[in-house]
């Protein structure tokens, strides 16, 4: 579903992607892991098309998506969560949930993801009306995931789920992702440790100082 | 044990503590030289009328500098601050009797004081409200100095005939472009080393930097927020209202004027061109605006339109000022 | 009695003057946050455009004139948000560096209307005249117009901020680039969007105001200045706010022009201002934290 | 000894209550950590400790003096000094400046008798090697420590710290871990730690302060606090393995 | 055969710059004729610019610089060309200067600067009030009451222009009911009409030169009028920068004055005509034949004197010659300015009647009909 091959990435003159591969598969949850500073968001950016690729070719659903934005990659399903959440601060919750589903294809499923949403998270119903500046970062991790689910997603790339979340929050979390994984959604999940993520995932890739190498199943375990 | 006013800070070299302070200075004040030299041989009393403007200027832009790059103050207000030096200097020469030296002077404690009034409401006000408040009240100014009339102020007039300056007992015309030329050429260079390398190069300097970059963090390692602040502004302000003073001798007439919009965007420009917060990029953007527009005098009614467009190139092309551009090369080598 | 509603009545119609200008200024600076010094200057093209359609070169009635002119301004203001706003988005200081250029833009339209058009004053004549009794007061049919035409302008704005997908994303861009990326959202094609709609928006002022203000090349700052003063008090990037210290500003003026003297109703708005940005650091509705 | 106290400390925003009634001691020379849900109140308890926000009602003491009306700079004068979740740093200068610019503006508001000689902040932080780097050029881990070392060249008393590890990897939090329990060891300094990565804190904290709606839930030691139940079912989710 | 340098410092930008138009084009024709006739003592004349944009001081400071010292110009010519700075700026060179900024405060300064060589070529400030009073009376309008309302901006120039037809109307006998100072920026009118039309008055002043307050005030008068009170908007009127709301009929009654413009008579309507054939337009009422003459009147005194550059000398030569040009004659004062009257000056008042300004006084001559204005039922 997603091919990505031999990709670079540059921050001005600072060589952050050497080369970086990898693939993932329709209905799979694959994890990147990798040390703070070493690409894994610039990896999942550069893919959503928040960052631009000097070189190499990425293909989402059978199409050349190299140089497509964001905008474009949305229309067609893959859909980034950032890890900073990146939420309209001065809007309500629901406003940012309606503007997950700003484009016309996620538009005509908005009330079913909306009423999805809300039963994923019943506290986010409550606090429709209130303003996303002023949420806990626990309720604005549910709001990003949530307004992520409102774009109607095939691909969805989620950058550290977990960052700064209690650790009932950080099982919650994992967990709904796997159940969102169980009900058909493909998964790109990047996360620092591998503990939490035990018995989710289908493949595991390190990346190290920019370079993605696959990490294979039998070593997986190990490296959980 | 360590004196109490001085912590020490040798184990880490750095321009904040007077590392390179004494080359740098000596290398200042040898291009000053060379400029004072440069005056006197030039000739030519329409050049040397624009390069005092320039040195005047030089005064206000550093002064904008310190608080709008180096302390990341969105103060717009720097022409008030001009204009209550100019004033103040020329209404004390003439109503006080002051020789112009000392009314320059003592408009450095004016500018202190308009320092203090416009920094108190501007440091409730945070990010660009500060730069929309400070610019209103350079909007509002005009009105306010009309009614100044009452005092002595002079209306829309202004005030005409403002007495030379007298070094030493000479009178010195503003025709008397050469002398001018050397005293505002030094005056100007004062202020500017007073700026760059005493005010900014001190703990102030840091301060004012650590406020920018990272205010909450600044303020927890001590940093008294309010104090530097108001401080900013009053350093900004006593330097501009010199130079206002200087000007007001120079050219013997305040007029509300001085608050237009043209002088408020060259001076904008100066600093955009030259680049912010970058020693010395502020100071070439004078020069080089100053110059270009003398420049662009041949095409008469199409000069502002050329420097627009310059600005705008200039600014699209140099995000940095032409201070950037140096910063760029001197990476790459 | 009479005398005092009279001149409310004279503030609120003033205020509406003030306002056409304002929220244009507001429109964009609170969709991309650009302090758009040309607005003035724009605003003087939007007047002149009109007059030399209208009585300089042409002899077009005025609705006609505003058909062909708003394209033209739309299309100047997508002009200039691609050449001069676009390129800046990137850079660390953009917010100093959009203030600069729109600074150096301003010369070029100025200077350049007084080129094409000549330093001269022009005006174009109202398209409506005679005046309304109510109640022992005159008021122009003029003054009528623009209060309706500025009630209509703000509410469609606030209705299309508010409650449109577009408007929605207008203000998502405004708060968070690249989440408004991550939705969907063409960045690039809304702030362009703005900025024409924001034009526009100056240019209708300029024609509107004409037969008030006059139409010269520098004409503009001076509407421009004021818009300014109503932007910061109604609060950075609030429309409704604009509408209302327009308001608010404008009555205050009549009042104190009345009662004071003229002279201080430019001390007065900065005395209002003070107090209003003392209690209210952000505004009247302001919406912004930092 | 108890170096700073909390008493009937509530925060109220507008309508809303963050800190609610809290009243709690920390001792001298400990390391205490925190912990709670989200939105329990811990960055909030935080700033009302060093200053960042002033109570609404309550107070807080420091070596017997009460200093809840404080200001940041004033709390770091006394010797509170603090580090932030997300590292922002003064990125125009060097990382030496840094430090330099903990020790000048500490000096001044401290007093001479405070300082903490700078060898012996670079020798904890392991910053030697890079005092001309700049700062904004610094990967996330030293950054933590340029922040830290900034934090201790103020020759504070205590260092309130929030989420020091947020963002570390397994290697990391070792090494950060390590440098933390030197502040307290070589320096003597109390410190409070906010962190969500309960196996650390049970491995470095002496006592653990729960919160949760903003009120005090609990504060013991690690291997009491992380095996309650009640901590379980609000926070931890499941029992800690420890 | 040499060059002779005029130099003409004007705005040729900013808001000053529709005037400044005027002035250049005046200096070029003038000098243009004087070319074509031979030249200056058999010299080509060659006028050189310099813009004083917005009028800053040290513009004026740079045009000295510029044009005295580096152009070596011969004479500096302007209209109102810096309003007070020029005097510090161009006396201490004792070059002739020949301008109207038209304020007392200028002549005072000068006078206390010692500037011999620097002309006012024209009537001050503290004489139009009672040139524009005496001629409203010319007008043999019949205002019922003898009550007077003066509205003005805050310029020294509208203040003492004020004040001085105040004197007039009240040494005549009549009431000067109401007094206002407004800002620049004023265009709305309501409250300050209200309490004009609470004083009754019958005549009107309106002093300010900025064309939006005077065609805001008349727009918002015409809709709710002081009873019969006629308006006169004193100089704005006869400026270019009311040209436009006059073609387009939107000014239609209003009073307007000049103190030197070209007259109705021979030389004028032929000066007319060759400044049409130049630019294409009817020269401005207000400065076109004053700055023309200036020229005109320097070159006769250069002549006169045979040297151009004996400054003193010219200086000397235009104070006494009392030049004849199309605006009157130029009999200056001991002051180095010209009071005006039908013996020198005459001042000039139109009424604007069907998109035109039609002379109905000049000096103390009664020359047009006045005609009733619309809003007087
Ligand atoms: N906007 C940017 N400009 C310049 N450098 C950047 C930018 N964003 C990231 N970097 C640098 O690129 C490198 C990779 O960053 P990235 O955010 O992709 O890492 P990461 O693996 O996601 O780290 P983390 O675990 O902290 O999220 C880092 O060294 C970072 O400093
Ligand atoms: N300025 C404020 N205005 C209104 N509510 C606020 C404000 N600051 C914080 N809050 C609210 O107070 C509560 C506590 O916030 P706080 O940031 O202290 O939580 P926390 O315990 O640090 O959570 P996390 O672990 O997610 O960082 C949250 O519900 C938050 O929404
Ligand atoms: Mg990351
Ligand atoms: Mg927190």
């Amino acid at each position: 579903m997603l091919e990505v091959s031999n990709i670079n990435a540059f921050y001005s003159d600072f060589h952050v992607l050497h080369d970086a591969s990898l693939k993932v598969n329709k209905g799979e949850l694959v994890a990147v892991v990798g040390a703070n500073g070493h690409g894994k968001s610039t990896l999942l950016k550069a893919i959503c098309g928040l960052t631009p690729v000097k070189s190499g070719k990425i293909r989402f659903a059978d199409h050349d998506t190299t140089s497509r934005r964001a905008p474009h990659l949305v229309s067609q399903g893959l859909v980034y969560v950032a890890e900073d959440r990146r939420l309209f601060p001065d809007m309500t919750v629901l406003e940012n949930l309606q503007l997950g589903a700003y484009l016309a294809q996620a538009r005509a499923q908005e009330k079913r993801n909306l009423d999805h949403v809300f039963s994923l998270y019943p506290r986010l119903a409550e606090r429709r009306h209130q303003l996303c500046r002023s949420l806990s970062g626990g309720e604005a991790q549910m709001v990003a995931l949530g307004r992520g689910l409102m774009s109607n997603p095939t691909l969805l790339a989620i950058d550290e789920p977990s960052l700064g979340l209690a650790p009932n929050l950080t099982e919650t979390m994992l967990q709904t992702v796997s159940q969102l994984n169980r009900d058909g959604l493909t998964v790109l999940l990047v996360e620092q440790s591998l503990a939490l993520l035990k018995g989710m995932i289908d493949r595991v890739y390190t990346i190290e100082e920019g370079t993605v190498s696959e990490t294979d199943t039998d070593n997986m375990q190990e490296v959980l | 044990m360590s004196d109490i006013s001085k912590p020490d800070t040798s184990m880490i070299a750095s321009v904040f503590t007077g590392k390179g302070l004494v080359r740098d200075s000596l290398v200042f004040w040898a291009v000053i030289a060379g400029l004072a030299m440069l005056g006197a041989v030039l000739g030519d009393s329409y050049v040397r009328h624009i390069f005092i403007l320039v040195f005047i200027w030089c005064i206000v832009i550093a002064s904008w500098d310190l608080i709008l790059g180096y302390a990341g103050i969105f103060n717009y207000a720097q022409l008030v601050f001009f204009t209550f030096g100019a004033y103040g200097s020329a209404m004390l020469s003439i109503y006080a009797g002051f020789t112009p030296l000392l009314s320059i002077l003592s408009a450095a404690a004016i500018g202190a004081v308009i320092g203090v009034v416009i920094a108190i409401p501007s440091l409730r006000l945070k990010g660009e409200y500060v730069a929309l408040f400070t610019f209103a009240v350079h909007l509002a100014l005009p009105p306010l100095i009309q009614q100044g009339k009452a005092i002595g102020m002079g209306g829309n007039t202004g005030l005409l005939g403002i007495p030379w300056l007298n070094l030493f007992g000479f009178q010195v015309s503003s025709i008397d472009k050469l002398t001018w030329y050397w005293v505002s050429l030094f005056l100007g260079a004062l202020c500017v080393w007073l700026i760059y390398f005493i005010v900014l190069r001190g703990r102030m300097g840091l301060a004012f930097v650590a406020m920018r970059d990272a205010d909450t963090f600044a303020q927890a390692i001590g940093v008294n927020e309010y104090k530097y602040k108001l401080l900013a502004f009053v350093v900004s302000a006593v330097f501009t209202a010199v130079a206002g003073g200087i000007y007001a001798h120079y050219t013997s007439v305040v007029t509300p004027k001085i608050l237009g919009t043209e002088f408020f965007l060259m001076a904008m420009v100066m600093l955009a061109i030259g680049g912010m917060g970058r020693f010395p990029g502020a100071i070439l953007g004078v020069f080089l605006v100053v110059i270009g527009n003398e420049l662009l005098r041949s095409f008469d009614d199409y000069r502002l339109l050329l420097l627009g467009v310059v600005v705008v190139v200039t600014v699209i092309c140099l995000p940095r000022g032409i201070a950037g551009l140096f910063e760029r090369q001197s990476k790459q080598p | 009695m009479t005398q005092i509603f009279e001149i409310l009545l004279s503030g609120i119609t003033q205020g509406a003057v003030y306002c056409v200008v304002a929220v244009g200024l507001s429109l964009v600076y609170g969709a991309s946050r650009i302090l758009n010094f040309a607005h003035g200057s724009l605003y003087s093209l939007g007047g002149f455009l009109a007059w030399y359609l209208v009585a300089g070169g042409f002899d077009l009635p005025l609705w006609m004139a505003v058909l062909i002119i708003l394209p033209v301004l739309a299309l100047t203001g997508i002009g200039i948000e691609r050449v001069i706003i676009r390129p800046l988005r990137g850079s660390d200081n953009w917010k100093i560096n959009t203030i600069m250029v729109t600074l150096g833009l301003a010369f070029i339209i100025e200077n350049g209307l007084q080129l094409v058009f000549g330093p001269g004053t022009r005006t174009i004549a109202p398209f409506v005249e005679g005046t309304l009794e109510l109640g022992g007061i005159t008021l122009s049919w003029y003054k009528v117009w623009i209060f309706a035409i500025s009630l209509m302008l703000v509410g469609a704005l606030e209705y299309f901020l508010g409650h449109t997908r577009y408007g929605q994303a207008v203000r998502a861009v405004s708060q968070d680039m690249q989440g408004a990326n991550q939705v969907g959202i063409n960045v690039n094609q809304v702030f362009s969007f703005t900025f024409a709609l924001s034009v526009v928006l100056t240019g209708i002022a300029g024609i509107l105001l004409a037969p008030v203000f006059l139409v010269s090349p520098l004409g503009g700052w001076a509407p421009f200045l004021k818009a300014f003063v109503i932007v910061v008090l109604g609060g950075l990037g609030s429309t409704k706010g604009a509408f209302v210290a327009a308001f608010i500003l404008a009555v205050l003026e009549a009042f104190v022009i009345f009662y004071i003297g003229p002279s201080w109703a430019m001390p007065a708005w900065l005395v209002m201002l003070i107090v209003v940005l003392m209690v209210r650091p952000k505004g009247l509705f302001g919406v912004w934290e930092n | 000894m108890t170096q700073m106290s909390l008493t009937n400390v509530t925060m109220q925003f507008g309508p809303f209550r963050a800190l609610t009634d809290l009243s709690f001691g920390i001792e001298r020379g400990e390391i205490l950590g925190v912990a709670g849900p989200n939105g329990a109140g811990k960055s909030t308890l935080m700033n009302v400790c060093t200053g960042g926000l002033q109570a609404t009602r309550g107070s807080v003491v420091f070596n017997g003096q009460d200093i809840t009306g404080f200001k940041r700079h004033s709390r770091c004068g006394l010797g509170i000094a603090q580090t932030f979740q997300i590292p922002t740093l003064l990125s125009s200068v060097t990382v030496g400046e840094n430090l330099l610019a903990g020790q000048i503006f500490g000096h001044e508001v401290r007093g001479a008798a405070m300082d903490i000689p700078l060898r012996d902040i670079l020798y904890l932080t392991q910053l030697e090697d890079q005092l001309t780097l700049p700062a904004s050029q610094a990967d996330l881990l030293t950054r933590k420590r340029i922040m830290l070392g900034a934090a201790l060249a103020t020759g504070p008393e205590i260092i309130f710290m929030d989420e020091p590890l947020g963002g570390l990897n397994a290697q990391e939090i070792v090494e950060f871990l390590q440098v933390i329990r030197h502040v307290r060891e070589e320096l003597g300094i109390t410190i409070v730690m906010v962190e969500h990565k309960t196996r650390a804190l049970a491995e470095i904290a002496d006592r653990i302060l729960i919160i949760n709606f903003g009120a005090f839930v609990m504060l013991d030691t690690p291997g009491v606090v992380l095996n309650d139940d009640h901590v379980v079912e609000i926070y931890l989710g499941k029992k800690h393995d420890a | 055969a040499d060059i002779i340098s005029l130099g003409a410092p004007i705005p040729l930008t900013g808001y000053f710059a529709a005037d400044g138009v005027t002035m250049e084009q005046a200096i070029t024709l003038a000098v243009d004729e004087i070319n074509a006739k031979g030249g200056l003592l058999g010299n080509e004349v060659e006028v050189v610019t310099f813009d004083i944009g917005d009028l800053t001081p040290d513009k004026l400071a740079a045009a000295a610089a510029n044009l005295i010292e580096r152009g070596g110009v011969s004479a500096l010519i302007n209209g109102y060309g810096g309003m007070g700075p020029d005097i510090p700026a161009f006396c201490p060179y004792g070059i002739p200067y020949i301008h109207n900024d038209a304020v007392i405060g200028v002549i005072d300064l000068a006078e206390r600067m010692g500037c011999n060589a620097i002309f006012n070529a024209s009537d001050v400030d503290v004489n139009y009030g009672k040139s524009q009073f005496d001629m409203v009376l010319n007008t043999g309008h019949d205002f019922g009451t003898k009550r007077l309302a003066i509205v003005h901006g805050d310029f020294e120039w509208d203040i003492n222009n004020a004040k001085s037809m105040a004197e007039a109307a009240e040494a005549v006998g009549w009431e000067v009911v109401y007094v206002q100072e407004v800002p620049y920026d004023t265009v709305e009118w309501t409250g300050i009409q209200s309490q004009i039309r609470a004083a009754e008055p019958s005549l009107i002043h309106l002093e300010a030169l900025e064309p939006a307050v005077a065609t805001t005030f008349l727009s918002q008068y015409k809709n709710n009028p002081a009873g019969e009170a006629l308006l006169n908007v004193g100089y704005i009127g006869a400026t270019p920068g009311l040209d436009d709301v006059i073609v387009q009929g939107q000014a239609e009654g209003i009073l307007t004055f000049t103190l030197n413009a070209h007259q109705d008579n021979e030389a004028g309507n032929a000066f007319v005509e060759r400044w049409k054939d130049a630019y294409g337009a009817e020269p401005s009422v207000s400065l076109a034949a004053a700055v023309y003459d200036m020229v005109n009147m320097w070159a006769a005194a250069v002549k006169q004197v045979g040297n151009a550059d004996d400054h003193a000398a010219v200086a000397n030569a235009i104070r006494d010659m009392k030049y004849d040009g199309l605006v009157g004659k130029f009999a200056f004062n001991d002051r180095n300015f010209i009071d005006n009257g039908s013996e020198t000056q005459p001042a000039q008042l139109f009424q604007v009647q069907n998109g035109q300004r039609v002379r109905l006084v000049v000096g103390d001559t009664r020359v047009g009909d006045i005609v009733k204005p619309s809003w007087i039922q």
